[in-house]
This record gives C-alpha cells, sequence and structure tokens, in this order.
C-alpha cells in the first residue's frame, strides 16, 4: 500500500480514530495490528519475512539477555569467591556464548535478505563468468519479488540485535513490542532505520488527545504529501525519460535531468519522510528526522551528516566502527606502520574500513554494479578531502575567506554538483553508460538545443508544469531557509487562527488540485520502495 | 451580551468560540472544495456535447408515454418532436455516448423512480460489449446522473481497472489536472447550463454520404457474453415489475456492422421473452432512408432529416402495436412542445446558415 | 610498552559491587516466576519460529510480482519493445514491406499505395477516429493513439496473400497446428496465438479457414 | 591511574606534539583527533596495555581529553 494511495489515507484515518477512541493501553498493539494489515495489504507473502526476522531476531536478543542475566548473576553469587583467572574464563566462555547467538541472528536476517536481494545479481554475475569462461551451462535463478522495505527493517532488527549483545540497553521482553518495533507501519517502507532505545519511548507509552500534537503531525503530513505528489511525481515522467532516451538525451541534457533528478529526489525522499515522521507525531510518537537541509551542506562530508541520517548513523556505529577496531584491522595497522612508515600506518585502517562501509552502503542501495561504484565514488571523494585538509588549511591561511558567504555559497555549489554527478549512477543504472553520458556533458556541446522552442516540453512537462515545479522547489527552499530559525510549523502556529488556517487550507488545495495522482498520472511510486 | 473589554473570557466562552471556529472552517473547507470541484468539471458545452445529456432530464416534467434508452444509435436517429406532432406520443431520450447495457440498465431503473412509462424502448447495439470500456465514456454517463443506488450500483458496474469510486464522489479527484485547460466555459456555465439536445435528440444538419462502408469481418465467436445476457433479462424483469411494454430495437445504422447471428439471437431472446424487436436497419428502404443524404458521418448517424424519417415511421408503430393514443390538445403539453418546437427550429436554421458559412463544426 | 602493562594489572583493586538489601525472598519469588513465564512463552515462540522460517522458505517461491515500478524492469520493457518493432512477434509482410500490430500507419501509408477502399469511423463524443484500409486481398484496421493512428488489426480477405509463416486462406487446421503447434487458444471456432504482445488469429468453419487475422493486445 | 596516565600521555604527544595534550578539554570537539588518529589511538592503546576499546565505546566524550581517555581505558581494564 503506498502512502499516496486513497486507500492509506482511509487506513490512516481508521488508525487515528481507534488510537485515540480506544483506552490507552491498547494503542500500542493497535499500532501492531494495523502494521501487520498495511504490510500484508502489498503482498501476503511479505510478511513471513517480517515474520521470520522479528522472530529470528526477538528471541535470539532474549536468548542473548538470558546469558548476560546469568552471568552478572553468577559473578555476583558464586564469582566473588573465584579467582581472576577463572572470572575472565568465564566472562570470555559467556561472550563467546552470545557471540555465537548474534552470529545465528545476523546469518538468519542478513542471510535471509541477501537471498531475497541479491540472488539474481550474483546468479547473473555468475553466468557471465561461466560464458567467459566458455561453458555454455547457465544457472537459472528463481527470481523472488522483492519485498518492500525489507532492507529498512532487516537492518532494524540487526542493529538491536547488536545493541543487546554489546549491552547497550535490555533485550524487550515482550515480543510483541519488539514486533512493534520492527513493523511500524509509517517507517516500514521506506525508513528512517530507528533505533530501539530511541524509538521505544515514545513507542510504547500511553499518548492522550492532544489537539495541538495531532494538527503539527498531520501539518507535517501535508506538506509531505505537497512535495511527493506536487514536485516529486510530476517530474517521474520527464526523469525517465532523459534517462532512459540516452541516445537524443545527452550533452546539455544529462545536466537538465541532474537537476530534474536532484530535484525529484529530494522531494520525493524527504517527503516520504515528512509523511512517516508526521504521522508519528500525530500518534505522539517521536522518529529522529532523516534529512537536515542536506542541500545547504558545504563539503561531501556535511552531506553525508544530513542526507539520510539514520542510514549514515547506522553504517557508522554497526559497520565502520566495528570494523575499524576488530582485531585484524588492528592488525593490519601496527603491520603498515611497521613496514610501511608511519603515515600508511595511519591511514591503512582507516581506508580499508571506509572502503568496506561504502561498499556495502552501495550495495544495499541495490544489486547493481553501478550502486557499488556509486558507493565506491563517494568513499573515494570522502578520502580525497580528507587527504587535502593541509592542501585547505594553507589555502585559508593564504586567503582569509573561511567565514564569507561567498565561499560558504561556492561550497554549496561544488557540493551539490559533485553528487549531481555520483547521483547520475542511479539515474541511468549501467556503469560505462553513465561515464559515457557524463563525458558527453563535455563532447557533444549541444546547449542551443535546450533553448530551441519546443524541445524542452518533449519531456511531457508543460510551460505550466514547469511553473508548478518552480514554485516547488521555492517554497521548498523558503522553509527549508526558515527552518533554520526553529521549527516552521511552530512559528505557524503562534499566528493567529484564521491566518494559520488560511495558509493550511491552500496548501491543502495545492495538493488538491496540482497533485499528479489519479487518472493519467502512473501509480506514484517511492524511489526508495526499490531499496 | 456584550462583553467589556479585559474581562476575562470565561471557560464556556472558549468553548463555544472553540466550537464556532471549528464549524465555520468545516463549512469553508467544503464550501471550497465544491465551488472548485463545478470549476473543473468539464461543462460539455460546447466541444464534446454528449457529456450533458443525462443530466437535462432531470429538468423536464415527467410524464412521458415513451423512454429510448440506449446510445448514439437512438440519440442520434430518432426526434420526439415529430413523435409529438404526428402521434401525439410524449417521448424522451435518455441516451449517451457509447452508453453500456448496464448503465442503460441502471438509468431506467432510476427513470422508473421518477415516472412509469407505457413504453420503454431500447438500442440492442449495446449488446456487443461485455465488460467495462472506456473511462471518458464511464465519465460522461455516470457523473450526470443524480446520486441514488442505482447510480452507485451502475459506477461498480461500469468502473476500468484504473477508476477508484472515491473520484465519482468526488470528481474533483479526477478533473483536478483541468486546472492548466480551463477555458471561458468553465466559468460561464459554472452554474448553469445550455440545454444541447431536445428532449434527448441530438440534431445534426449537415450531411455526408455513406460510401465504402466496410462489411462486418468474421468474428470468432458471435455469441453475446454473459454479463450481457444477464443484464437484458434484468431490463426485461424490470420492465415486466413496473408493467412498462420494452421494445428492443436495431438503429438503421450501417456501421458498425450487425451480423447476422447477432440479430438472430435477438429475434429469438423476443419472441422466448414476448416482447417486440424492430430490426430498422432491415425496414431502411420502408422508412425511405437514403444513405446519401440522410447521414452526416457516412452511414453511422442519421442527420436531421433521417431521424424526422424515423420518426415518423417507427411512431406509427408505437401508436398501433404499443396501443398509444394521441395527447394532442393538452394543453400542458401543447404549450411545451410549442416552445420546443421553436428551439428546435431556432437550432436547425442556425446551423444550416453556419453550414452556409462553412464555419459549422457540428456542434 | 610491556613493562608498563605487567605492572599495572596486578596492582589493581578488585572492587565488588556489594549486594542490596536484605529480605527480598517475596520479590525473588515473583522474578523467578516471571522468568518461568518468559521461559514458557520462549518455547512456543522457537516453536513458532521453526513453523515460520518453513513457510519462509516455501513463501518465498510463492510470493506473487508485487506490482512495483523498478527503473530496472522498465530497461526491460523498453528493450523489449524495440525488439518488437525489429522481428518479433507475428508480423505480416506484403512485398518487401513489414506490417506489424501496433505499429504506426503512416510509416508504411504511402508505400502501400491507394487503398481500394476507405473509411473513417469517427467514434461518438470525438474520441478519436477509427480508420479503416481496404486494399486488394487484405483489410488493415487502425486505432487511435494521441495523435498517431497506430495498426489495431490487419485482416487477410483471400488466398493470394499469407502470414509470414506461409499459411492462407485455403489451408486447413492441421496446416496451422503443423507451423504454428498445439499451444494456440481455442475459444469457440477461433485458434488464437501470441507472441511478444502480437496477436494471430484463424477463424474456422469445421477446420476451414475463413479468416485470418492479425490482431493488437488492444482488442 | 597514574602510570596509565602518563602512558596515554606519552601516545597522544607522539601523534600531535604540537598541542598540549594534558589540559586540552576538546580533543575530538577542535578536530585535532581526527577518524584517522582515533583508530591509531586505539591500536596504540592494545599495544600498551592489551585491551581494546569496543566500537560502542567510540563516543566523543570518552575521546576528549587525557582524563577521559584514562577514565576508560582504567575501566575496561576494570571490567576484563
Amino acid at each position: 500500500m503506498l502512502f499516496t494511495s486513497y486507500g492509506f489515507l482511509l487506513f490512516l484515518a481508521v488508525v487515528l480514530i481507534l488510537y485515540y477512541g480506544l483506552p490507552r493501553r491498547f494503542q500500542w498493539p493497535l499500532l501492531l495490528i494495523a502494521s501487520y494489515v498495511f504490510y500484508g495489504a502489498s503482498g501476503i507473502g511479505n510478511l513471513c519475512y517480517i515474520l521470520a526476522t522479528t522472530l529470528a531476531t526477538g528471541l535470539l536478543a532474549c536468548k542473548m539477555q538470558d546469558v548476560s542475566d546469568a552471568q552478572s548473576k553468577w559473578l555476583k553469587g558464586k564469582g566473588k569467591e573465584a579467582s581472576r583467572e577463572e572470572r575472565k574464563a568465564y566472562k570470555q566462555r559467556m561472550k563467546k556464548k552470545r557471540w555465537r547467538l548474534l552470529l545465528l541472528c545476523l546469518a538468519v536476517d542478513v542471510g535471509m535478505l541477501a537471498v531475497v536481494k541479491y540472488t539474481g545479481f550474483a546468479v547473473s554475475n555468475l553466468n557471465v563468468l561461466i560464458k567467459a569462461l566458455g561453458s555454455g551451462r547457465q544457472l537459472t535463478f528463481f527470481d523472488i519479488a522483492l519485498p518492500m522495505g525489507i532492507s529498512f527493517y532487516v537492518f532494524q532488527a540487526v542493529g538491536y540485535g547488536i545493541d543487546v549483545y554489546r549491552g547497550k540497553y535490555r533485550a524487550e521482553e515482550n515480543l510483541f513490542r519488539f514486533a512493534l518495533f520492527v513493523s511500524f507501519f509509517p517507517q516500514l517502507i521506506q525508513g528512517p532505520i530507528s533505533r530501539f532505545d530511541q524509538l521505544s519511548p515514545s513507542l510504547f507509552a500511553p499518548h492522550k488527545f492532544q489537539t495541538r500534537t495531532i494538527s503539527l503531525g498531520l501539518q507535517r503530513v501535508l506538506w509531505g504529501f505537497f512535495k511527493k505528489l506536487v514536485v516529486a511525481d510530476r517530474l517521474i515522467g520527464a526523469v525517465g525519460m532523459l534517462t532512459k532516451d540516452t541516445q537524443t538525451y545527452e550533452g546539455c541534457w544529462v545536466v537538465v535531468g541532474m537537476f530534474l533528478y536532484a530535484v525529484e529526489l529530494y522531494a520525493d525522499f524527504t517527503g516520504g519522510i515528512d509523511i512517516t515522521i508526521g504521522i508519528a507525531q500525530a500518534m505522539g510518537i517521536t522518529v529522529q528526522e532523516n534529512f537536515i537541509r542536506p542541500y545547504f551542506s558545504k563539503s561531501v562530508k556535511e552531506y553525508w551528516n544530513r542526507w539520510h541520517i539514520s542510514m549514515g548513523s547506522w553504517f557508522t556505529d554497526y559497520i565502520f566502527y566495528p570494523v575499524s577496531v576488530c582485531k585484524p584491522m588492528l592488525d593490519l595497522s601496527s603491520f603498515s606502520r611497521k613496514h610501511l612508515g608511519e603515515q600508511a600506518g595511519r591511514r591503512a585502517p582507516v581506508y580499508a574500513s571506509c572502503f568496506l562501509v561504502w561498499a556495502a552502503t552501495g550495495i544495499w542501495h541495490g544489486a547493481g554494479w553501478n550502486f557499488l561504484v556509486w558507493g565506491l565514488s563517494n568513499c573515494a571523494v570522502l578520502l580525497v578531502s580528507q587527504e587535502l585538509e593541509p592542501l585547505y588549511r594553507n589555502f585559508h591561511e593564504r586567503f582569509q575567506v573561511a567565514g564569507t558567504f561567498g565561499w560558504r555559497l561556492f561550497g554549496v555549489a561544488r557540493t551539490c554538483f559533485i553528487l549531481c554527478c555520483l547521483r547520475t549512477f542511479d539515474c541511468y543504472r549501467d556503469v560505462p553508460l553513465t561515464f559515457r553520458m557524463l563525458g558527453s556533458v563535455l563532447t557533444s556541446w549541444n546547449w542551443g538545443e535546450l533553448f530551441s522552442p519546443g524541445r524542452i516540453l518533449e519531456l511531457g512537462l508543460s510551460w505550466a508544469d514547469y511553473g508548478v515545479v518552480l514554485l516547488g522547489i521555492l517554497l521548498m527552499l523558503g522553509v527549508s531557509l526558515w527552518q533554520r530559525k526553529g521549527s516552521v510549523r511552530g512559528q505557524i502556529a503562534q499566528k493567529p487562527y484564521w491566518v494559520r488556517f488560511a495558509l493550511w487550507l491552500s496548501l491543502f488545495f495545492m495538493v488538491i488540485v496540482w497533485g499528479s495522482y489519479g487518472i493519467g498520472y502512473e501509480a506514484s511510486q517511492f524511489i526508495y520502495n526499490q531499496f | 451580551m456584550r462583553r467589556k473589554e479585559g474581562e476575562p473570557v470565561g471557560g464556556k466562552d472558549i468553548i463555544r468560540n472553540r466550537a464556532l471556529r471549528i464549524v465555520v472552517s468545516a463549512a469553508v473547507l467544503l464550501a471550497a472544495f465544491y465551488l472548485l470541484q463545478r470549476l473543473f468539471m468539464p461543462k460539455y458545452m460546447s466541444s464534446v456535447v454528449e457529456g450533458a445529456m443525462i443530466a437535462e432530464y432531470y429538468g423536464e416534467k415527467k410524464d412521458h408515454d415513451v423512454i429510448f434508452i440506449g446510445d448514439c444509435e437512438l440519440y442520434e436517429n430518432i426526434s420526439p418532436l415529430v413523435l409529438w406532432e404526428e402521434y401525439g406520443i410524449n417521448s424522451y431520450i435518455r441516451g449517451s455516448a457509447q452508453q453500456l447495457l448496464w448503465q442503460s440498465y441502471y438509468l431506467a431503473e432510476e427513470t422508473f423512480t421518477y415516472e412509469t412509462p407505457k413504453v420503454l424502448v431500447f438500442s440492442v447495439l449495446a449488446m456487443k460489449y461485455d465488460e467495462p470500456q472506456k473511462e471518458a465514456y464511464n465519465r460522461m454517463t455516470l457523473d450526470g446522473m443524480r446520486w441514488s443506488a442505482s447510480k452507485v450500483a451502475s459506477i461498480k458496474a461500469s468502473m476500468t481497472k484504473e477508476e477508484r469510486f472515491v473520484e465519482y464522489v468526488f470528481p474533483l479527484l479526477r478533473y483536478h489536472s483541468r486546472w492548466s485547460e480551463l477555458t471561458k466555459e468553465d466559468f460561464q456555465y459554472f452554474w448553469k447550463r445550455k440545454k444541447v439536445t431536445h428532449n434527448g435528440y441530438y440534431m445534426r444538419v449537415d450531411s455526408l454520404p455513406a460510401k465504402d462502408v466496410p462489411k462486418g469481418r468474421p468474428l470468432g465467436d458471435y455469441e453475446f457474453g454473459e454479463q450481457a445476457w444477464m443484464y437484458l433479462e434484468k431490463l426485461t424483469d424490470l420492465c415486466k415489475k413496473h408493467g412498462v411494454k420494452l421494445v428492443l430495437v436495431k438503429a438503421p445504422s450501417l456501421y458498425p456492422y450487425w451480423y447476422e447471428e447477432w440479430d438472430e439471437q435477438i429475434k429469438d431472446y423476443a419472441k422466448e421473452h414476448g416482447l417486440a424487436y424492430y430490426n430498422l436497419l432491415e425496414a431502411a428502404d420502408e422508412i425511405g432512408l437514403d444513405y446519401q443524404k440522410d447521414t452526416y458521418d457516412g452511414g453511422l448517424h442519421l442527420n436531421l432529416s433521417g431521424a424526422e424519417k424515423l420518426a415518423s415511421y417507427f411512431g406509427n408503430i408505437l401508436a398501433k402495436d404499443c396501443g398509444l393514443s394521441s395527447r394532442r390538445g393538452e394543453e400542458a403539453l401543447e404549450q411545451s412542445w410549442r416552445k420546443k418546437r421553436e428551439l428546435y427550429n431556432g437550432e436547425a436554421l442556425r446551423q444550416m446558415d453556419q453550414q452556409e458559412k462553412g464555419s459549422f463544426t457540428g456542434k | 610498552m610491556e613493562k608498563l602493562s605487567a605492572k599495572w594489572i596486578n596492582k589493581r583493586k578488585v572492587l565488588l559491587p556489594e549486594n542490596n538489601q536484605p529480605g527480598k525472598e517475596q520479590k525473588e519469588r515473583k522474578v523467578e516466576w516471571k522468568m518461568k513465564k518468559n521461559k514458557i512463552r520462549r518455547i512456543v515462540w522457537s516453536l513458532y519460529l521453526l513453523g515460520v522460517l518453513v513457510v519462509a522458505g516455501c513463501g518465498g517461491s510463492s510470493t506473487e510480482e508485487v506490482s512495483e515500478k523498478d527503473y530496472e524492469s522498465d530497461d526491460q520493457k523498453t528493450k523489449q519493445d524495440q525488439e518488437n518493432q525489429s522481428q518479433a512477434g507475428y508480423v505480416f509482410q506484403i512485398g518487401e514491406i513489414e506490417v506489424a500490430v501496433d505499429m504506426d500507419i503512416s510509416l508504411i501509408e504511402e508505400k502501400l499505395g491507394e487503398p481500394d477502399s476507405y473509411f473513417e469511423q469517427p467514434s461518438c463524443a470525438a474520441q478519436g477516429t477509427a480508420r479503416i484500409f481496404t486494399y486488394s486481398s487484405f483489410e488493415i484496421d487502425t486505432y487511435p493513439d494521441g495523435e498517431k493512428d497506430l495498426v489495431g488489426s490487419i485482416i487477410l480477405k483471400d488466398d493470394n496473400v499469407a502470414t509470414a509463416e506461409g499459411i492462407d486462406l485455403s489451408m486447413t487446421k492441421e496446416d496451422i497446428l503443423a507451423v504454428y503447434g498445439e499451444n494456440g487458444k481455442e475459444e469457440g471456432n477461433s485458434l488464437e496465438y501470441e507472441k511478444d504482445g502480437m496477436k494471430l488469429c484463424f477463424i474456422l468453419e469445421e477446420d476451414k479457414i475463413v479468416s485470418i487475422e492479425y490482431r493488437s493486445k488492444v482488442f | 591511574m597514574e602510570e596509565l596516565r602518563e602512558g596515554l600521555l606519552e601516545i597522544l604527544e607522539e601523534m600531535h606534539p604540537d598541542t598540549d595534550m594534558a589540559s586540552c578539554k576538546g580533543l575530538v570537539q577542535d578536530k585535532i583527533l581526527d577518524s584517522f588518529d582515533i583508530i591509531t589511538l586505539i591500536t596504540r592503546i592494545r599495544e600498551a596495555f592489551d585491551v581494546v576499546v569496543p566500537a560502542d565505546r567510540i563516543v566523543p566524550e570518552n575521546f576528549n581529553s587525557l582524563d577521559a581517555l584514562t577514565k576508560l581505558v582504567d575501566r575496561l581494564l576494570e571490567e576484563e
């Protein structure tokens, strides 16, 4: 069930009415049922994936918790007399036990995700390999339908498992509560990837009916719908045409495609997340922000701290740090420090773990070489900019521009440009084609074509549509600038009632009239649903 | 009771203010939605006229002897005015573009809630469609209907795959994309619509001789679909229940081709259920139709002269076989038909001199 | 470095968290009961987990296609469309002109020359005009799609034209089955084959071919 | 506790001779220690004190000053 379908709006209304209608102790069980109904609507078969993830992680986490409880009980009880070595050996044994449970949990979750998502990709590459080796036999693979949002809730469950293993918080005894944490419907399809200790307090707490929080939440949902329906979905057709018909649309059209895709991607992702956070807020549940004005960031590093924050922090906490601190990596570091000298010693572990993290991020986005290359090029840009630190530092010493507005503007423009180029991997979905298209921007100089009349209209957008998109961009820009002084909706809430009413009413009708939904528009699709 | 400034607002007042505010806001929201919806709904006043036909029936006085129900083979081929003037039969055509069988059935069902005519004439060409066809035609037939159980059932039976019921309840959700195509017509006919038909008859004066009308090609299966049979049976039972005489008719249009096998099936069905069935295509010579002068699009539909010939022929059948006595002389009817005659002539003259000027676009 | 760590380890004091106030048997028993309750519940769940994993295994194979618009699948579709144009599906050959369904009529209109008869069928309420070109031994009908008219169906009228695979009106059902195989769809007296979105339909009367028709998916 | 502090100070000074490691309170905040340095620091600690700083302890508070670092390593040794 998509966020932008009539069915979902009806479903949401019913859930909200029941949520505040029923006595407060039924609130989270209601959400659990609603989440499974929501996920079941997109295909009953998908339910068994989420059930498998929930049960595997939930049960094994409880087991891990039992082991660590037993350990602390033993230490308090009999352990007092035992000698240090005995205690250390006992702790090691217990840690080994928990480690095996964690491995089992990872095997089930990540294994299932890999089977469902990557068999096709792996087998097709194997076929290529086999063909290269000359043997005619081709492996046939079972094209399993990729259930929506599986990458999100599996990673969320894995994060929970690792946190329990590390003892960051106690495992959730009640498996129904844990099931809700994994399948909370607003964030089920496209994240954010929440942490149990951040989400569970407000998720399980009973919530009183407060018009203020509900209206704030619903306002954010409406804003999400505006970005999604009015801006993002209007551009899907045009971007699709630009990225598919690569013979006619090259050179300057690649740049147009980049710009439109950047706008579409931003409106689509942040719109979806606004709807998610808005719905949660309407139910009194706080979900972490996932995008904080990403296009204002002045460096690629800062961009990745503002774009899809939950994914970035997930990869950092659960892949980057563990990998960079694990034994083989530390041995690598000391080995390279001995043989290749001090500088290499410092860099080797960071380079290796950075490479690993970005390869994982790339592959997580989709089973394709273009995603992997996208990830690795991001990693390359980050490492190069880290290496050039000293160069930047003495550049700033010579020219005192660091704080000026012009420099910040240049930073933003540079970051946007770099990331637009990186995103083309996402658009063309084929590595050599992407490089050829990027090259064509310089080689085939056809900027004149852009201004020949009617040419731009062939993308399926009339002048009126372009006007609406421009208005959408300006509105989003304005709101982002305004947001820097604190929550926009909060400041609007101070205004007198009728001003607020007129504002939200006009936004509502903008979505109704300009939204690209209904007959004649393809079923609007969240780009993130494919990941 | 005026409240002095500075006096704190009592608890009761707050609740009253809050309630008032909610009521007014809701009212403003609904009013705005309704007005926008009226603005964006297509008016069907000039370019495509067929969309406005269904709604016109509600403005008429409802004591007709004969109701015609069906697609363009009825509303373009027969003139109720001639039926009145020659036979004193007060009739109305509840036709719409490509009106499907189940849509005709539910229209009949709705009409019987307003009046009970003596005769219901149904054009059988619609039997050839067995499943929902095109969204545009659905909208033209269904949007004009007033909300009733029949309309709900008709929508459910006619919806194609990509249509949603809520887009019928709130047409703004469907027509919102017309925001960049609004014309003067949308504002001019915002409240009041002009009449586009004459008791359901859509007049066309121009003529285009029929030539090379292709013969029908062999079909894989000549059987009408079960959906079609089911609704024909329901229509028959409905008329029997309301004591209305059901008359089946095949209009004298040369295309789409009317297969012999189809004709046989309708004849058998009529005999079986004791219904009258007239194939006017075979009776074209008797009617005196000349397909070089009496059709405006090469044989598909009749023009004004054709429709009048057919009306005078068919009126005779209605008077004799269905025993319809003439109601000429009833003052109210005479008066209303006199006004309709003026409109009728006015329209015919307008179309004729537009044709001389060559600016005739058919509407 | 080693010297530092060794010295450090043996000097460490062992800090022990002292246990809290006495007399918590009653609380002890409550915790005991809670642990037992959780234990039972967990056993039930693990059995359930086994069941689900089995289901997940077979579930994996039985999940029906989630209707997901994915740029990747679009790629395959567009590639497939290009193939349609060139040689896949059932294409009717007249001389060296290739006529395929869903193809733009204007491409071949001049090449086919003046039709014997031409008929236009404007649909009701101006929803686009269908055009019928009748040539000496075959007929082409078109359907409107935006501004263009696409070929809706091609009907062979006599036996001096044949399908690309060599079947014409003089032949019988056996010839069809011999050339096109058994997997045709039989409905009433029509036998229909489909390849890449193009339908080829034979209408038979007691095994004698009465009409051969190429039909687009739209009909 | 004291030798531990000296040991750590030794390591820090080796990496960044220019800054006064003993008193500085914002090693991570002021970007003196970047991700390179943190990992090198962890490797050195492992060699010096035979204790590995687990991933979830790598938070700015633990690495911001020499005292915080000493407390962290001490607690880790404690848990051994």
